[in-house]
């Protein structure tokens, strides 16, 4: 039993860490979003700093590295409030790495490690809410080559994408396809999302696709627990920077001729925030230690649970964030509020609070549930 | 007691009913239903309708033209405009500085400034909160020094609610700085066509810009603009806070979104969750509790007693309710809230929207916008301290 | 619509209040506690108030009074943590005279106005929990007389009672019936309950009984309404002096050199408390009001809606008010902690909130489901 | 980073758990499963079992003659116990005075007063809280007064728990009235059979006695029990609230609560309700996340750092789910939590309880006596107060 970061980690951290504080300034994130939502640029940047494939095997020509390497990422990444989808990379390589065979691996990993490919999985269809599986998205074999029809919704940068990861049905069960940019049939239009990130509509008409695995469904699942996590490890870096971004403002408000940090009921709402914030943090250590859990019931309940906690954490800190900045926190030129969207749109990404409620819920284990 | 209204009373709302449902435009009824954005002509032609009825001034005195209803009438109407999906009436004039111009005001300024509230043609914003001063605003800097027969009008105020459409705006300026903080405030009327007034919209975090900063630069001011008497400001201020305002908790339109809720819900499959639904229902008794602590007052100002332990009590829970259905709303289009796609939130928008409803892309921006309620007219922290103030002395 | 007491309600009111700080002091009540949670002096005291059968039609012997003048009674009773059951006296009255034949109600009405009878409800079973239909109840005719057997739990004041009122299966049907003291095969054990108050276990073992009424689940039902109402209305009373109690104490409590009435965040506590309280009272007034409503859905729905909000306020302000006493608050010996044990009760007492959170959510209407 | 405990700590937890099963008493164990009432000789009983083990110094330094074990084991060592049923140990000798002694008492003192504590034979009770001086504890007023070779105490200590069976007390006493408050007070062990002191049982809400007043009138304590130097008992005193006690959180015991309520809750038909069993799952992950914060202190505490802006959090959160289980437990059982039957409270009643389960006897009077979780210990207002000042200086 070990919570602590080794020496490895901790300089990874530094090195992401710097490089926002560097690069991404709340300046050059506004023009970004202006822009569009994302920036080539900045995953080019990510990329000569290390961070693609970081969890792919370095047999495969990823870094090799393991779960806390990337929820470290995520969380300095989170921090900077970082628009650009990182999480994309790690579960778009865990797909590819461990279900695709040589000739796939051998065609991507290696540009999405050097960072020039930027993959990404579309899987929300409409009508389907929080329904992990495929079900208006067809695939279908004929002479050989796979076609696959159907639409998806909010895929991560998903016009500006090189090659998506498209679950679709194939004779009823599900399966994992990857589309090149340039295959026909292809549409994509893109927008922004709520907190200035770009997203997709995509549509897929008879489009030549490859085979990944016919083994979709735990491969999808265990996509979206990496999603999840890195939901986790994001909220606990934005909420960070949400806790020091109110500290600072109490310390230097005055209202009544004191600094209203002074005031025992904020600084009560304080300390619940870091109670929040900590939970959070200690849930998200959590779902990635338990990423690789062999037992698939208590993998699932335990990400549930870390995305649980992350929920109420996100929304009490976000909420209070704003409530104890007063009319600047509501403001769009001020930081503040971008962390308290980002921390929004983090809680009603794979699955809200409720939906994972339902899971721990209707899954619970009549002994303590818990570690040990 | 008895919670049935009276024959009388719902005669009285059947006529606004059926005057509301003849007179409310369908187009501007359909965005408020659907909270897409409103044009400035959406409220004020809205505002100009009533005006021509005589019930924009519905909470005024007959001497002073307004219909002369009760307590309850006036929540009846506010109702009947709610559930109707009215827009909003701005209240800056009509509920904020008439009653002050009523109060304080010579028969000169009541005669010029009243009739244009009244009918809605000239549309009044607020000039109270400054960058340093918002829940402490007897700290407020702007300036007003009395040179010759007008005052001269330096500094900034902000926050101001709409002011981009502003034609005149009511200040708390400073003119002296004597004595106490609130002893040196005045009360001012400024047109803001004046040279030396400039408005700059200030976006908020849901993309919209629905506040302004409001800058004066040497803006002359005829002293005949000055309510009641220089320095005198802080007390005409007060009475404009602690006016009886029941509508602060919004509970019409509560009832009206908490429908809206339910509609969006059963929408999206969430009917049969009972993890959402259970939701919805604490919802519910929440706004039937307000609605009823709503009525206590009412009551209670009928019968001319003062409700004010209860009365502060609205903005707090009222506040809260409308965070909470913005919040709920949000979740019930789950995923299909975060596409931010500006266009699809004006009516008659005809792009694809990626949850397949456009009216979804409002959710999350009201939910962001709503985090607002808690914040300003008192922000709910003060408001607690007004509350403790009567339980602990 | 009108929320405005009456000069009569206002008079009752004050009559009552003045009882209850003149001739039930705390000392009084912990001797009744001592002496097992019951005073028929008590009752006696509480008839010639002028209380007992309030609400019974005067034709039928009553006073005649309404809805509001039984809360107001309620309120004022629950100030002082009145042990004797008197909301049974409503409920009993309420049965009797609307469902009894004329020799029933000649037999019995008259000796409950006076205060001679007491007349309590059977209803709770064993593992029925929240659940008021009867299920292991049974009566059964012969030669023209009813015989009932089974048992019944948290009967209040049960062994000290004159009469009860016992819900039994009839062929199948919910029927209600009246069993009188001494009655054969009547065993009841007293006992007290956790608010200082006395409860009964109850068997009938072929014990003659009267039958009120075959239309026995909506007198039940009914009886059920003014018992949560009356839940409501004391719920209210016990809370007003929760907050006076609560007040007093920060006032005078001091630490640090001051008085903790000071400290702002026990400030806003407070005015949570007071929310809660009006939210409670609000709700408590709206549940009176409604106890007559014609539509039988929006009864219930009206009857759960005042219940949750109660426990939702009780609960608030007892755990709250003990919290803001520091040590004094969990003794036996101050009477804070005796509010709080009664607000607990009552929470527990006619369906908790997660019970009728259910009843609201499963009944939910599409429009607002609120007033007007 | 690494959730699984090494072979090492596994292999020390199997045999930790083989001895407790071999030596906690069946009964004991029963009793604390069902959370039915303690004797003293249960108590006790079970810290002289440990003691002979030389387990109940779990915590101290091997040459004090604790053994040794890492803050894993540690924390593996209490998991065990709670889980198997045993009763709490008694924290006022072992955890908190003994610690006290080995760093500032002489080596007469630790020789006469350690070995007692670390076999169980001798009941330490904790004299710190006075009726005025709760989280003010400053400003205490029993006063010890300095006559030749031995101290004449005077004054009353509160809310001391199980007092009633101490054989000692350790105190903080007033010896000078000099500068700030803190700078007179001294640090004293008092043998509990002293003349002139008497113990008052507190009746607690839920009926039992649990804590006691102490009082004082001119009880002779030898100068030789002074623990340090007079005046600077303060200093002690902080060192023993300081002393890391992840324990605190008792995360351990509110496992097994949890299984019991789960238990409970199936029993009376209530895992099938969807809105019990979500209860139930919240708090499960509390309890988990809980966990998890308690394992980050104990792994920032075995590499030497210093965890302390999160241990701050471990009362508040622990406590409250103290609180929140107690509660659920109570609402499982619902009405039939509501007989309060004092016989039925203890192991071994053989009457028929009016829920059929007398273990629900001890449900709402549990509910009620962990109010206190969150006041005793220093109130989560104070522990909110301290980790505010770790955010916001």
């Amino acid at each position: 039993m070990d919570f602590n970061f080794s020496d490895d980690q901790l300089q990874l951290r530094e090195a992401v860490r710097k490089w926002v504080e560097k690069a991404y300034s709340f300046e050059r994130r506004k023009g970004i979003v202006a822009s569009g939502g994302f920036d080539r640029a900045v995953w080019q940047e990510l990329a000569e700093l290390g961070l693609m494939g970081l969890t792919v095997p370095e047999a495969q020509g990823g870094m090799g590295m393991g779960a806390i390497e990337a929820m470290v990422v995520l969380e300095e990444l989170g921090q900077g409030l970082v628009l650009e989808p990182y999480a994309q990379a790690l579960l778009a390589g865990d797909v590819l790495a461990q279900h695709a065979d040589a000739a796939l691996q051998q065609a991507w990993l290696a540009p999405l490690t050097s960072g020039e490919a930027l993959i990404v999985l579309a899987s929300q269809e409409r009508g389907a809410r929080y329904q992990l599986e495929p079900v208006g998205t067809q695939a279908e074999q004929s002479a050989g080559t796979y076609h696959i029809s159907g639409q998806k919704s909010l895929v991560p940068a998903g016009d500006l994408a090189d090659a998506w990861i498209v679950p679709a049905l194939l004779q009823g069960e599900t399966a994992l396809f990857l589309v090149e940019k340039g295959a026909s049939g292809v549409q994509a239009d893109g927008y922004l999302t709520q907190d200035g990130s770009r997203a997709a509509e995509m549509r897929f008409a008879k489009t030549p696709a490859k085979l990944i695995t016919t083994n979709g469904s735990a491969a999808l699942q265990q996509a979206a627990y990496i999603g999840i996590a890195s939901v986790c490890a994001s909220g606990v870096g934005v909420m960070d920077k949400t806790l020091l971004l109110t500290a600072d403002y109490l310390n230097q408000r005055k209202q009544f001729g004191v600094v209203i940090a002074n005031f025992q009921a904020l600084r009560h709402r304080m300390a619940d925030m870091k109670m929040q914030l900590e939970l959070g943090r200690s849930m998200s250590y959590y779902a990635w230690l338990k990423l690789d859990e062999p037992e698939a019931v208590e993998r699932k309940l335990a990400l549930s649970r870390a995305k649980y906690q992350l929920g109420q954490s996100m929304r009490f800190v976000g909420q209070q964030a704003v409530q104890l900045h007063g009319g600047i926190g509501v403001t769009d030129e001020y930081i503040g509020s971008h962390y308290f969207k980002t921390l929004t749109q983090l809680e009603i990404s794979w699955g809200d609070s409720l939906h994972h409620l339902g899971i721990i819920s209707d899954n619970m284990q009549e002994t303590a549930g818990v570690a040990a | 007691m008895d919670l049935n209204y009276t024959p009388q009373e719902q005669a009285f709302r059947q006529e606004v009913r059926q005057w509301v449902q003849a007179h409310l435009p369908k187009d501007v009824a359909y965005k408020v239903h659907n909270n897409l954005r409103l044009s400035r002509d959406d409220m004020q032609g809205w505002a100009k309708i009533l005006g021509k009825k005589g019930w924009l001034a519905y909470g005024w005195p007959q001497e002073f033209g307004g219909p002369g209803w009760t307590a309850v009438e006036r929540h009846l109407f506010e109702e009947e405009c709610a559930l109707a999906g009215a827009p909003r009436i701005i209240p800056f004039g009509p509920v904020m500085v008439a009653p002050v111009i009523m109060a304080y005001g010579n028969a000169e300024q009541q005669k010029r400034f009243l009739p244009g509230i009244a009918s809605g043609e000239v549309w009044w914003s607020q000039g109270y909160s400054e960058p340093g001063s918002g829940s402490d605003l007897a700290s407020l800097k702007t300036r007003a020094e009395r040179v010759g027969d007008h005052y001269v009008v330096n500094g900034q105020k902000t926050w101001t609610t709409l002011g981009q459409y502003g034609d005149w705006i009511f200040c708390l300026v400073r003119t002296s700085t004597e004595g106490k903080p609130q002893t040196g405030i005045s009360f001012l009327l400024i047109d803001m066509t004046s040279p030396g007034v400039t408005v700059r919209p200030i976006k908020l975090l849901d993309g919209e810009c629905e506040v302004n900063e409001v800058f004066f630069d040497n803006v002359k001011v005829p002293a005949e603009n000055l309510i009641g008497e220089e320095n005198q400001g802080w007390t005409y201020a007060k009475h404009l806070l602690s006016h009886e305002r029941t509508n602060i908790a919004d509970v019409n339109r509560s009832k009206r979104e908490l429908e809206r809720l339910k509609r969006i819900a059963k929408q999206q499959g969430l009917w049969e969750d009972v993890r959402f639904r259970d939701e919805i229902a604490k919802l519910e008794v929440d706004v039937l509790a307000l609605e009823m602590m709503v009525l206590r007052v009412l009551s209670a100002v009928s019968s001319g007693r003062n409700p004010l332990d209860i009365a502060g009590l609205l903005k707090i829970k009222g506040s809260e309710i409308q965070q909470r259905y913005s919040e709920l709303l949000m979740l019930a289009a789950g995923p299909y809230s975060l596409p931010f796609i500006e266009e699809a939130m004006s009516a008659g928008w005809q792009g694809d929207f990626p949850g397949g409803d456009a009216t979804m892309s409002v959710l999350a921006p009201t939910y962001f916008n709503f985090r607002k309620t808690t914040i300003y007219g008192g922000s709910n922290e003060v408001q607690r301290n007004i509350v403790a103030q009567t339980v602990l002395g």
